[in-house]
This record gives structure tokens, sequence and C-alpha cells, in this order.
């Protein structure tokens, strides 16, 4: 009951869902449409157990006092005052957005554009030549930075030999670069497909746990 | 059916099914399976956590995207499962970031199933899998922050990352902390090369289950793949034979298409 | 009282915040990633709410798709891995399914775009470059064999090139991003100089 | 010395950064930019093909922490269109990003004097992700609940006659401007047959260019640079150009830093931390 049936679930409900994609006549049943509105509706039901998990993690911070504490305090009170508001007026209303724009959207912004700092200190510790597999990707870099911006054009222009620096760029870009991640693309999945076999097989079942 | 390479996918998945379902059942008879070629991010595991423990640090390991039923979940329970299971016995704390609430819930059980496994159930702390929702810059100013805070010994980046891969692992660098990284998104995989120890390419994410379990059935899985690759790589040299005798209607494309 | 002015500031209040973590982790930058938290928390039950629960409620529901209340049913079982007490493990059938379906997808729609990606690597064989294509393919693909010819040298030394042509990969994926990871420093350097503090005029995206 | 180049803290380079893009925002140098023949003109060029009056599909996929890189682009394929005389419909599968261009593409059809509903039409956010789109593929009016973004009934907007099947009769072309996932999987998977041209930000630029030679890509918009050749491709200079100069010394400071690293590394002789692997 606690572990086979759902692994047998598992299984039958990926039959299904496998056959209505594949087979013609269930596809004119709409049998399709009609499970993926089914697993909407289950993600329309479950959209309280993000709240749920903040709360007691949040909650236990708080009722043991630990470190900061009161900013778990302000986390939570903050959720629940915009969803109960938000839900209230819908995601549409002026002022719902007025505070979506004046806090969500810039700190994200901004936490996005720190990205170009990391990048500036990553490349000054990591791109050293200490092996050769190292300086392969640091040459390459290098060159690619160079040419996506004016500077390549201007140090050597596209219209002389080899089509310039950005000719070289294009070449590596559309031959060896473009294989490359084609092959690891195949891998990939291939390595998915198995992952995914091993849940539909049920070789894998760490995820049910104990008991 | 005029889907491009709906047929012939579906004979795909066929073929890949029948494959695995033949090594698994030949490795449940006891039929040896072949060794998995050396993987150092895997085996640098219990020597990271092994220095966290020197050093009284946690051990991190997060996710932003996979919800419970994206292979990068699949595939991050055969790392947390092996992880928590270290941890447990060392007495090391653990730390699991979710991005997903429903995967949160289902990370909670992986982990206490190791925990139970190393006998220690009464180690398992209820702030050991956090949830932060999975809006990217949230998730990654909360990570970044918690980095800075809490400073682990160890982090593993395992999954599907977006942009928030420069920031986590640098700034997981400049806390000193040992950092492996696994993922499959290709665009990413240069900032955890830049940044981190040791970063598992594609697909060897995925091999980790079998690799760190030395399960002889999920190995076969692993066999399964790359007979998989093996095909791929007849069905391009047959291609390209059909190529070279009629460029204009080639057989394996045409089949391919269908 | 909610002007466009104050959201001005209120944002240019975060921004800064934000940026303040490149010094150090100081409690100005943790109250806006804690306010942060909470709000998208919020902001994806609300988006949830008004785009599934209550649109499926009225469109299907109420329109005689009773169906829907079984999974729905089920569904509420997985809150009971929050509860205490016995009934813990019966949150394992939605999960169960909603992994059943997942894979059932997977496992129909995957191989298909990459049928046309393996086509793709053969159906053009007229210049060198077409050729080389197809050597760097084979290398790479060699270098993901994990149980295999892991004893012969000529497989080895294949991976080694592998490692140097995903090395180089890397490389120009790297240098590509660093452009559009300035792009939006830019973007925000330019809210603070031109929104705020009105220094530049260089007009926005708009035209 | 040495010792000290090499841990150099980052702080030193972060304030270098912040100058380094400053500087040509305020005092722009205007260097030239070259066009990308593999990526940006084939875009150009796709789009340029398409005979007049044929509808072109915006998909936005990105929000407005990518506004710098991808508005610019859709601006100067608009601008093609007017030039084209094509018809737009905007679509998405990012809710945030549709509310953000909305204001943004009205003004530009404004410019032009396009009429709402006949030149061109935005149907807004549908919820339900790829499952709403495949609905649209059999029935477009069902599939997207009938209305558009401000729900005005299709039945008002002359131009929906056409649309009444998500197919490659109907959307000549869609231009998918992504920042991240959903994406162009959407349509490379379900709608192989559509035209797809993919305005995308930098880092998914090496991932990406693996779909132009076998067609699934008709077109790649590479970042702000690619947003810079377009805009000299429909010969009208926007942000993207301006912007330009400062991505040069950006780049500069980096390899300045590379350089510096290397100097600090060699001289030292000292192995410290290792490469990833």
């Amino acid at each position: 009951m606690k572990r086979q049936v759902p692994l047998i679930l598992t299984t039958a409900m990926a039959i299904v869902v496998f056959l209505s994609v594949v087979s013609y006549s269930l596809t004119e049943l709409q049998v399709q449409a009609k499970i993926d509105r089914m697993r909407q509706f289950m993600t329309a039901v479950l959209m309280f157990m993000g709240v749920a998990n903040l709360l007691r993690v949040h909650g236990n911070v708080i009722s043991k006092k630990e470190r900061n504490w009161m900013f778990s305090g302000w986390l939570l009170v903050i959720m629940f005052v915009y969803m109960i508001f938000g839900m209230a007026v819908g995601n549409k209303n002026l002022t719902y957005r007025w505070f979506y724009d004046a806090i969500i959207v810039p700190v994200n912004g901004t936490m996005y554009a720190l990205v170009a700092f990391y990048l500036t200190s990553a490349s000054y510790k990591a791109f050293r030549a200490r092996t050769a597999e190292a300086a392969i990707m640091m040459v390459c870099a290098a060159w690619v930075m160079v040419s996506n911006v004016p500077v390549g054009d201007f140090l050597w222009p596209s219209t002389s030999a080899l089509g310039g620096m950005a000719g070289i760029r294009d070449w590596i870009v559309s031959v060896p670069n473009s294989a490359v991640s084609r092959a690891i693309a195949v891998g990939i999945f291939l390595g998915g497909f198995a992952s995914n076999l091993r849940i539909f097989l049920g070789l894998e079942r760490r995820h049910l746990g104990a008991g | 059916m005029s889907v491009d390479g709906a047929v012939s996918g579906f004979i795909t998945a066929i073929v890949l099914m029948v494959i695995t379902w033949y090594y698994v059942t030949s490795a449940r008879r006891g039929k040896q399976m072949p060794e998995i070629r050396k993987l150092p991010g895997l085996d640098a595991i219990d020597e990271a956590i092994g220095r966290a423990t020197e050093m009284g640090r946690p051990v991190l390991l997060a996710n932003r995207t996979a919800d419970v039923g994206s292979v990068h979940s699949f595939a991050l329970w055969g790392y947390m499962g092996y992880v928590a299971g270290l941890c447990a016995k060392y007495d090391t704390n653990f730390i699991n970031i979710a991005g997903d609430y429903l995967a949160a819930a289902v990370n909670e059980e992986v982990i206490k199933q190791s925990y139970l496994e190393a006998g220690r159930p009464e180690a398992f702390k209820p702030d050991t899998v956090r949830y932060i929702p999975g809006d990217q810059w949230a998730w990654t100013s909360a990570v970044a922050g918690m980095l800075k805070r809490e400073r682990p010994a160890t982090t593993m980046w395992i999954g599907y990352f977006y942009a928030e891969s420069m920031t986590l692992s640098e700034v997981g660098a400049q806390i000193g902390a040992i950092q492996i990284a696994a993922t499959t998104n290709t665009a990413q995989l240069p900032f955890f090369v830049a940044a981190c120890d040791y970063t598992l390419i594609g697909e060897e994410e995925y091999a980790a289950s079998a690799y760190l379990s030395k399960e002889p059935m999920l190995t076969g899985t692993l066999v399964a793949e790359d007979v998989g690759k093996f095909i791929v790589v007849v069905v391009v040299v047959l291609g390209v034979i059909a190529q070279l005798v009629d460029p204009k209607a080639n057989l394996i494309s045409n089949w391919l298409k269908f | 009282m909610l002007t466009q002015e104050l959201q001005i500031w209120v944002a240019v209040v975060g921004t800064l915040a934000i940026f303040s973590f490149l010094i150090k982790e100081n409690p100005f930058y943790r109250f806006f990633e804690y306010t942060v938290i909470g709000m998208s928390a919020a902001h994806s039950v609300v988006m949830t709410w008004d785009n599934y629960t209550k649109a499926f409620w009225t469109n299907y529901v109420m329109k005689g798709e009773y169906y829907l209340l079984i999974p729905g049913a089920i569904a509420l079982l997985y809150y009971l891995r929050y509860a205490p007490g016995k009934y813990q493990w019966l949150y394992r059938y939605p999960l169960s399914l909603i992994m059943g379906y997942s894979i059932g997808y997977a496992l129909a729609y995957e191989p298909r775009p990459f049928m046309v990606q393996v086509r793709g690597t053969f159906e053009k064989l007229t210049s060198f470059n077409d050729w080389l294509y197809l050597f760097v393919f084979f290398a790479v693909c060699s270098y993901f064999v994990f149980t295999f010819w892991n004893k012969s040298a000529a497989v080895n030394k294949t991976r080694g090139f592998a490692r140097y042509a995903m090395m180089a990969y890397f490389g120009v994926a790297f240098g590509n991003t660093v452009q559009g990871r300035f792009s939006l420093l830019l973007g925000r350097l330019l809210f603070l100089l031109q929104d705020w503090l009105h220094l530049v005029n260089i007009g926005s995206g708009v035209g | 010395m040495l010792e000290k180049l090499n841990n150099l803290d980052s702080r030193w380079m972060y304030l270098a950064l912040v100058i380094v893009l400053i500087i040509p925002v305020i005092k722009p140098i205007g260097m030239p930019v070259s066009v990308n023949k593999d990526l940006t003109q084939r875009a150009y060029d796709t789009i340029g093909a398409l005979p007049a009056g044929s509808i072109v599909m915006f998909d936005v996929a990105y929000s407005a922490s990518t506004d710098t890189e991808l508005t610019p682009m859709m601006m100067a394929i608009m601008e093609q269109m007017a030039k084209k005389g094509l018809k737009l419909l905007v679509a998405g599968q990012w809710e945030s990003g549709l509310f953000f261009v909305k204001d943004k593409v009205a003004a530009k059809a404004k410019s032009f004097g396009w009429k709402y509903g006949v030149d061109w039409v935005n149907i807004g956010f549908k919820a339900g992700g790829i499952s709403t789109f495949r609905a649209m593929a059999t029935d477009f009016w069902k599939g997207a609940m009938g209305i558009d973004i401000d729900k005005t009934p299709f039945e008002q907007l002359p131009i929906m006659q056409r649309v009444k099947k998500l197919d490659e009769n109907a959307i000549s072309c869609i231009v998918i401007y992504e920042s991240g996932s959903p994406g162009m999987e959407t349509w490379i998977t379900y709608f192989p047959k559509i035209s797809l041209v993919k305005a995308s930000v930098a880092a998914e630029i090496a991932s990406s260019v693996r779909y132009i030679p076998t067609g699934q890509l008709k077109g790649l918009i590479p970042g702000m640079r690619g947003a810079a050749e377009y805009e000299k491709l429909v010969g009208k200079p926007g942000v993207s150009t301006q912007l330009m100069d400062a991505q040069s010394l950006s780049c500069l400071l980096i390899i300045g830093l590379i350089v510096l690293g290397n100097i600090a590394f060699f001289s030292s002789k000292k192995k410290a931390g290792h490469i990833g692997r």
C-alpha cells in the first residue's frame, strides 16, 4: 500500500500519457487535453504548499528565537499581507502591480545585474593558463569577447582576410562549437531518457522514502 | 501524423526501452556489469564532506528549478541520498535548498531515509530542507545571502541552472567552499567550469545515481544508454554513406523524418 | 499616494540595497532579501489563484466537468505531508501521479527534436567544415560513453581531444555571455543615472 | 607585491567595472559595427522575404530584467515590418513579459500609424503553458479563450479572422524574444513547420546556433550586439548602437584583468587552487 501502489501508479500514469500522445484515436477523443487539465487542476489545488513550507521553517526560527528571527517574522507578515491582498483584488490590480514593480522588479533586475560583477572577478581568477585546457578556454573566451564589440572590428576588420576577428569567431561558433553542443545534447537526451526510465521501471525508489 | 520525427521518435523510445529492459534484467540475473569510467567530480564528494566535517561547517546542496516530475529531481535524489548519508555518518550539518515546494517535500523524505539508513534518524533537523520560492532572482539573492551568513565548506549545485550559476559559484568561491557542480544547461557550464572545483558536464549529471550507489541494475541503465549512443553513431555513419550515394534522396534522413 | 515618483524612489532604495551586497552582506540587503522572498511566495500563490484555481473552477468545473474533482481530491492528500500523524505517507499518491504524468510526456516527446539533430549531422557533406563537424561530433560522443572502451588508448586520446573541443566551446559561450551580462548592468546603471538622477538621456527601448 | 596581486580584492574590480561602463554612456565614442552574416543577416532576410500582409507572431519570453538586450530588437524588427507592410500578432509565454512590453509595442505601433485589430493585435498571456498553445493549433479562438489582452472579443478584431488555427498558413513567421524557459523548445518541438526566428539574449547564443544549420531556426539575433546590427540593417540606429561603446570598454577591462591575472600567476609560480574539471 505504501510503496507498491505509488510505484504502480507512476508507471500506469506514464503509460496512459504516453499512449494519449502517440495514439491517433486517443488524440481524437481529446484524452490528452483532459489529462493536461487534470494535472493543471492539481497545481491549482496545491498552491498553498509553498506557503505551508515557509510557515513551518520560519515559524520554527521565530519560536526558537534563532539568528535573524525578526527577518523571518517580517517575511511571514509581508507574505500573508501581500497574498491576501492579491487574492482579493487580482494580480492585475494597479496597487498590487505598483508594489510588484516598485520592489520585486528592481531587486530582481539588480540581482541579475550583479552577475556582471561576478563575471569580472571570476575571469580574473579562473582564466589562468594553468593547463592546456584552461588556456584554450581562456583564449576562446577572450577572442569572442573582443570580436563581439566594435573594438574587434577596429583591430581586425571583417572586410579583410578570413573575415577578420568576427569571421574566425563565426567559424568557431558554427563549426566546432555547434558540433560539441549537438553531441552534448545527444548525450543529455539519452541520459535524461534513461533517468526517466529508471523511475518508470521502478528501479529508483528513493523518493518514496522509508516504510 | 505530420509532426517531424514523430514516428521515428516513437520507435526510438521503444528501442531504448527494450535495450534498458534487457540490461536491467541481465543485471538482476547477476550478470557482471562493466565498470563505469572515473568521474572525478563524484569521487571528490567524500573528500569534500570530510573537509566540511573537519571545519565544522555545513554542506549545501541546492537546486532551483527541478519540480517533482523533472529528470533533474530524479538525478538530484541520487546525490542527495548519498551526501545526506555521509553527513549523517560524520555528524555534519546538511542543508538542502529547493526552489519548488512539491520537490521540497520529497527531498525531505529522501534525506530522512538516508539518515535512517545511517542509523541516526534523530540527527535530522527540521531546517535541513529549506524551500525558497523558485523565482529566479529572489531565490538567488536568498542563497547568496545564506552562503555569506552560514559559510558552508562544501557547496553542490546540481540540476538545471540559468544565469544564477555565475552568482552562486562566484559567491561560493569567495567564501572558500569546495564546489561541485553538475548541469545539463550547456549555456551555463562555462561559469561553473570557471568558478567551481569540479564540474560534471551534461549527461554526467544523470550518471551519478548509478555511480554513487554502485547498484548493478542502475549501472545496467547506463550500459543501455551507451548502447544507445552506439546506435546513434551507427545511424549517423549509415546516414553519411547514404548521403554520399545519393545526396538528393537520403534514405536514412527520410526515415528519421518520418 | 502611490505615485510614479515614489515608485522610482522605492526602486532606487532596493537597487542600492542589492548593490551593497558586493561590499559585504549587511542588514540592509537582508531586509530586501527577506521582503522579496515573502512577496514572491505570495505572488506565485496569487498567480496560481487567478490563472488556474479561479479559471478552472468557473470555466470547467462549474460547466459540468466534474471529473476534475477527482484529481483535485487526490492532490489534497499532498498536504498531509506536513500533517503530523500516521497518514503522512498518503501524499505519495498524488506525487506518483504527477511524476508519471511528466515521465509519460518526456518519453513520448523528447525523442522528436533529437531526431532532427541527429539528421543534421549528415544531411550536408559538401565542405571540409562539414566533415570536421562530424569528427568533433563523434569525438564528443565518445567522451560521454561511460562503460565501454575505458582501457582503449585510442578512445582515451579521442576523449582528450573532446575535452579540448568542449573547453573551446565553454570559452566561446563565456565570451558571448559577457556581453549580455554587461547589458543588464548597463540597464540598471541607466535606471539610476537616467530615471532617478536625470544625468543622461539616451531614451528607453521605445525608439 | 605579486602575492597581493594574486589575491586582488574583487571589490577593486567591481569599482573599475562601474567606471568603465558609465564613462562612455555619458561621453560616447561611436565605433562602427559589422553585421554577422550567419545570424543577424539571416534573421533580417527571413523576415524581409515574407510577402506584404503576412502575419508575424511575436512570442514574448522575457521580462524586465533583459529589457536592455531584447526590447531594442523588438523595436528594430517592428521598424522592418512597417516598411514591408507586415501584420503583427503579439502573444507570449511569459506573463510578466507581456505586461512589460504592452505599452512599448503599442507606442511603437502608434508611431507607424498602425490600426489596432487591423494591422496588429496583442492577444496577451494565456495561462496553461504548452498545452494551451497545442490547443490553439487546432482552434486558435477557443484555445486563446477568444479575447485579446484588454478582453476585447476576437469577433471585433478583423485580423483575427485570418488566424483560426496556429499553423504555418495563418502565421508566416514566429519571432521569439527569449531569455529563458519556457522558450523556443515549445515551437521547435510542437510547431516545427512555422518559421522561427530567435531574438536571443547573449548567454544562449552558443547553445542555439546548432539549430541554424538544421533550419529549426531561420535566424538568430545575438544579444545587444545583434540588436545594434539589426538597427544598422533597418537604418535606424537606436539605444543598442549607443551602448556598444560601453560594451567595448568593459570587454577590454576583462581582457586586461585576464592578462594581469596571468602575469600574477606566472611570476608567483605558486599553484593556488585548481581549475574546474
